[in-house]
């Protein structure tokens, strides 16, 4: 087996060149594969196909048929099988075709995947890498456009990472790959396909797990995002500037282990939050994110820590979802809403 | 560890069997036939290769002796069938449905399975089933929502009796038995027939369905549509079964094997399925076998994983021309019939065609009214924030517009 | 049939017995059975054996084995049934037989049982109840004891209610059964065998579904709780006169909806909050409800909203458990942090 | 709508099957035995009542054929086993386990499991199988922490090749199909049994796990211990297969009907689907027909959902006892080693009781240390968080005692 693959996409390795995020995906799991005979990629559609979003594009082809294989159609039995294979020290990379039918899985990753390390005393850790492409913006079908992290976030036992970049995106799936816990990598849909230049050997490719980092350094106020809203964030943050505010923009991709010292940093400095996601707002990852910046930075903050985020209704079918997802402009009434009177 | 040779024992006189145990029942008359049922073609059909041609072959079709109104209705919708799934992939290239997953190939299994149902039945289709759902007589702007992507489910379950098109394979199995269970708590005389795909029977909702409509001997079928593929996943990674019909027996409930081109045995075995439901007898397993002719849907690119050879095998093995070909040489149809029905569904695939290329409603406002049976405050404050938001949109437009215009 | 069953545990309509919270639970079902035929007890040893809490003890014995069902062995099959039985309008009640169970069942959860109303525009609302025993402190072993509220709160579609009383469990069973939509029940499995003086006649017997109520009331700061964590906190409350703080202590009974009205009031009164509850912290209950209190009650708050939890770790083994449960030190312990330097 | 009457097509001649269409397998050997194989008791066992005794039914016992070493170590640990489980369940009474699933009745499938593999090989028990894993060889107190309280899992899995109890049922059979599979692809000569009971069969994970190791040919076997309920739950309200061991014929695989009492049937019958698997021929299901005669754990009470007269029937067919009268009438026991078993028996017993008499060491500190393999800053807060407390706790407890011993 050579690697003339088909895939076509993937930059060489040398000069940034412009990349889509499934392309690094892609790229991140090749060379995983290529330094690490233990990884093996499994799901619905990985291995001929390439993946529904061709993110396992060529793998089949170059590393065979039992590196990237296609399974039977049943999400349990894929992830468990899964943990089977890391029992045996393998490092598995299960792909979810889509957040909504990751759900047949739930029992495999609450009661198994997130607890052996810990039901064992360490003794059976599993290093295993669960990719999940979540959210809207794709004008899905109904279950199609899910935004589940809450549930993994909600459990103890699993890292729970999400790129909004392209370099990210390659460097979260090699740390997730190296990790010798379980990490979800939760994959915006609707990035897949934004590009930008970049290399495997660009600098800051990968990073460890468990960092946030400041996408836009800004002093009025700080937006708390991730994944699929980091590019609205920065948008609304352009157009905040019309309106005299300077909105600092942090990207959390590590959901678990969460970030603390960056984003209450962050917050401290400009005395203002707005947490933005496509997840539903009760009970979804803002609850936890605005509670505990507000533990934290509560004698620094002008305002409470506001929330954008989706309504609380089931996602929304194709043609109704922008009124769904969290715009600039609700961005910016939320930023309006965090009470400036008291500065001036 | 030693392991002890096999003495033999299959052979030898049996003692009684530890107390209590029985066979819960015989798994012979549950068995498949060996190969896929045929009603169509059997008498003209050439032998197996390689097989010796029978002599005692009879000369009539089994076709002559069904119903001649029958099987022009089933060549009607057949052919109306096969003109739906090209006009709606046809509208997804104009953008006017979002995705359309075609079953061109398998029209022969989605109309028998509407047809066969009687108008108190209950119909529980996969995402790919709207032909069947149409078949039944659902308007098919309202079947095709969901694709088109203003609404999620467009009819309504009750009036029509079809549940919502199931996206999440398989796990829609098991609300067709609930509700056959409960109609038969009822003492209704109805029967709920359930649709998946080769790939939908690898899930576990397949197998905890079955096995609770077995034991409930609830009135539900089951018609699993053998299509070779799951997207791109071909049956030989699915599964290692004789046949999937063959997956009856270890739920202690009859599995059929048919030829799922065939619309003719597939009416008739769906039938008697029915009707053993309905008398009490328990619910059935079919597999049809079959094939789709298209990509999974529009978006995908079937050439990553099948040779066009086998695309054209199945293709002579069409389902309208099996029917169109058995009717002929019966009598029962001529190229003036033919061209008649032709003509129909050209005239159904405008009428979609127009109706579809007006721009979908949506109603925005709504997207809080059926979270709940009434909405939680919450909810209420949402809805009031989206309607604010929208009028200040509006607002914008209008003033950008009068800016525009005042330049 | 006749009504003579073997539930000798519930009292007979009239006076105020002695009544624990299991027979409570059971009296009310069999009270919604004898009143509508459409409601269908079903799950996992509820027939024959009267489910491994007793639950449902004597109602297949009075109202038949096709009304009280001993299903087959499992959770998906279960649930994906009701939901065809609440199609044809029978009012179904499932037993999931401990919250760890209840993830096979996931998938029928999130979408179908929360999103049927919505994906059909309300003409399939699905009337049905879904029974989870929940919570740790009778020393189960792995998988018997988690606070899975989280996964249900963070799910559209969903009613999700828990009581902490006697009277609140046949009030909240009798609601949910009562309801057009789906309502997750979440029993605390160690107050089943709590008692109080109750008959089905008590005044306030049957409360609507999303409110709040304050069982303690006090001025110097509100506990927030629900469940298996109400008597802990009135507990607390009482051990905190001594120390001189008078604690409000609010029940909030109905996770979704949420009674925002009722707790705000109590923050508002009181400019203090700590919120405690069994489940774990990070992503947990406690994060939508301070973040929730905070954007409703920021200038009345003399100190962030605090959070008792259980840790961020898989629940323990049995004789561990006392160590991971909030207890009255540790809610004493957070009070004294709520910045009471800035009072005096 | 008009149903077609059956038109007998099935004796008529066959046309070919759809394009590409074949059998996966030939079903026939797939099918198990139409009763429970047996060894014990074959040729002395009167035969089913009412049946016709047959004359040529050879005198001589299939277990003569059998090596005598194997049978005396089957016995002993059938002996112990049965003590084991006589004071697992002691303990409980005496608080020493919080919770104990007894196997007394089920002790011939618990043995043959464990003895059956090889050193190598992986077992992948349930909460139930406790005995499997005490007979291969793991510490009792270590495979019994689950059950005593003080820790999840008390061995180490890769030392011993078991994998955790599993309490969530039948979800560990994936894990056991993924280990097999991945010991393939390594070359190694490693298989995995996995264990479960008839409730288990229902749910979605055992049909996932058996399907996906049919596909991939893993060498994994599956044993179903049918011990007649899933606590109160009989079979027949469980499944209305013909027998468990059909399902197999639905995923591909050999399906075998074993008398679960009868341990060198058992051992025969899994050292064949062993074999059978390390020599690539794929997994097998086996099914032992057995019953629990004790109640699901001591915290059920059995007599609300069975009758005395079924637990004397299943006692007259004791797994313990069919092989002591057997082994008795080969000669291969006598009375005297029939007491020194019992005894080595006792004396483990005593051995376990002495060692959970004692007070099991918990760890409170190590609640944060194997959650993820480097605790979090914010699981590190935690663990510093619960140091503080119970520092705390322990001086206010020392200052009370001092308090005390100062009045
Ligand atoms: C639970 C679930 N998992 C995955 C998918 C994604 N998916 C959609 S269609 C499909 C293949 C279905 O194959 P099959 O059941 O054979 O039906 P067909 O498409 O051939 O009609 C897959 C994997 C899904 N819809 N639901
Ligand atoms: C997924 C899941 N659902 C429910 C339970 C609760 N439960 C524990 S044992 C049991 C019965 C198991 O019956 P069976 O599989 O026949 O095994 P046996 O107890 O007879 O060995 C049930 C329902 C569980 N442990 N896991
Ligand atoms: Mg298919
Ligand atoms: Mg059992």
């Amino acid at each position: 087996m050579t690697t003339a693959t088909t895939v076509t996409s993937t930059p060489a390795a040398g000069a940034p060149k412009p990349t889509t995020m499934a392309a690094a995906l892609n790229r991140a799991l090749r060379d995983a594969m290529t330094e690490d005979p233990a990884v093996h990629v499994l799901g619905e559609d990985v291995g001929t196909l390439g993946g529904v979003f061709r993110v396992t594009d060529g793998l089949a082809a170059e590393f065979g048929d039992q590196r990237c294989l296609d399974t039977p159609l049943a999400e349990a039995g894929i992830l468990g099988a899964a943990v089977g294979m890391a029992m045996y020290g393998l490092r598995p990379v299960v792909e979810m075709q889509f957040d909504a039918f990751a759900y047949p899985a739930f029992e495999q990753v609450v009661s198994h995947v997130a607890k052996m390390r810990n039901r064992t005393a360490g003794r059976l850790p599993l290093p295993l890498t669960i990719r999940i492409p979540y959210g809207g913006g794709i004008g899905g079908v109904e279950h199609h456009s899910d935004s589940s992290e809450i549930y993994y976030m909600a459990t103890p036992g699993l890292h729970v990472v999400t790129p909004a970049t392209v370099a990210d995106a390659y460097g979260l799936l090699r740390a997730a790959i190296a990790s010798d816990d379980p990490v979800v990598l939760m994959e915006p849909k609707r990035l897949y396909w934004s590009k930008a230049d970049w290399s495997p050997e660009s600098p800051g490719t990968v990073e460890p797990i468990g960092r946030a980092v400041v996408r836009r350094p800004g002093r009025s106020a700080t937006l708390l995002t991730y994944g699929p809203s980091l590019p609205v964030c920065l948008e609304a943050a352009e157009a905040a500037v019309a309106e005299g505010w300077d909105l600092e923009v942090v990207d959390l991709r590590s959901l678990v282990p969460f970030d603390d010292e960056t984003v209450a940093a962050s917050v401290r400095r400009t005395g203002r939050a707005v947490v933005v996601h496509e997840a539903q707002g009760f009970a979804g990852p803002g609850g936890e994110i605005a509670a505990r910046v507000t533990e934290r930075c509560f004698h620094h903050l002008e305002a409470p820590v506001l929330r954008v985020t989706g309504f609380d209704i089931p996602f929304p079918p194709p043609m109704l979802e922008r009124h769904h997802l969290p715009g600039v402009d609700r961005i910016l009434d939320a930023v309006a809403r965090l009470q400036w009177e008291a500065e001036r | 560890m030693t392991v002890v040779e096999h003495q033999g024992q299959r052979d030898a006189p049996r003692p009684a069997p530890p107390p209590h145990w029985r066979p819960r029942t015989d798994p012979a008359p549950l068995l498949p036939d060996a190969e896929p049922y045929r009603l169509l073609g059997v008498a003209a059909a050439p032998a197996k290769p390689g097989a010796r041609r029978t002599k005692a072959a009879p000369k009539k079709s089994p076709a002559a002796a069904a119903d001649p109104a029958l099987l022009r209705r089933l060549y009607a919708e057949l052919v109306r069938g096969r003109r739906y799934n090209a006009q709606a992939t046809a509208l997804t290239r104009q953008g006017r449905l979002a995705v359309y997953p075609s079953t061109t190939g398998q029209e022969a299994a989605e109309i028998a399975a509407a047809l066969v149902l009687q108008d108190q039945d209950w119909l529980f289709p996969s995402y790919r089933d709207t032909l069947a759902v149409v078949a039944r007589g659902v308007d098919p702007l309202e079947t095709l929502t969901l694709l088109r992507g203003d609404q999620h489910t467009g009819y309504d379950p009750h009036a029509t009796r079809v549940a919502p098109l199931s996206t999440p394979l398989a796990t829609h199995l098991p609300h067709a038995v609930g509700l056959a269970h409960a109609a038969r708590l009822r003492g209704d005389d109805v029967v709920a027939l359930a649709m998946c795909g080769d790939g939908g029977t690898s899930e576990g909702d397949f197998h905890e369905a079955l096995n609770f409509a077995a034991v409930w001997q609830a009135p539900v079928v089951f018609l699993v549509q053998n299509n070779g593929y799951a997207i791109s996943v071909p049956l030989d990674k699915q599964t290692a079964a004789p046949s999937l019909a063959h997956k009856a027996v270890g739920y202690g409930m009859p599995g059929r094997l048919v030829d799922g081109n065939d619309v003719l045995a597939l009416h008739e075995v769906l039938g008697e399925a029915l009707q053993r439901a309905r008398t009490g007898g328990g619910p059935t397993l079919v597999e049809a076998v079959t094939y789709r002719l298209d990509a999974h849907t529009n978006a995908d690119d079937a050439t990553r994983y099948r040779e066009a050879e086998e695309v054209e095998a199945w293709r002579a093995h069409d389902p309208v021309r099996l029917l169109e070909r058995e009717l002929l040489a019966l009598g029962i149809l001529d190229e003036e019939a033919i061209d008649a029905e032709r003509e129909r569904a050209e005239e159904f695939a405008a009428g979609l065609r127009a109706r579809l290329n007006a721009d979908a409603e949506t109603h925005p406002e709504e997207l809080f009214a059926h979270v709940y049976a009434t909405p939680t405050p919450h909810l209420a404050e949402q809805a009031e924030q989206l309607r604010a938001e929208r009028e200040a949109e509006a607002e914008g437009a209008a003033h950008d517009e009068e800016r525009e215009s005042g330049r």
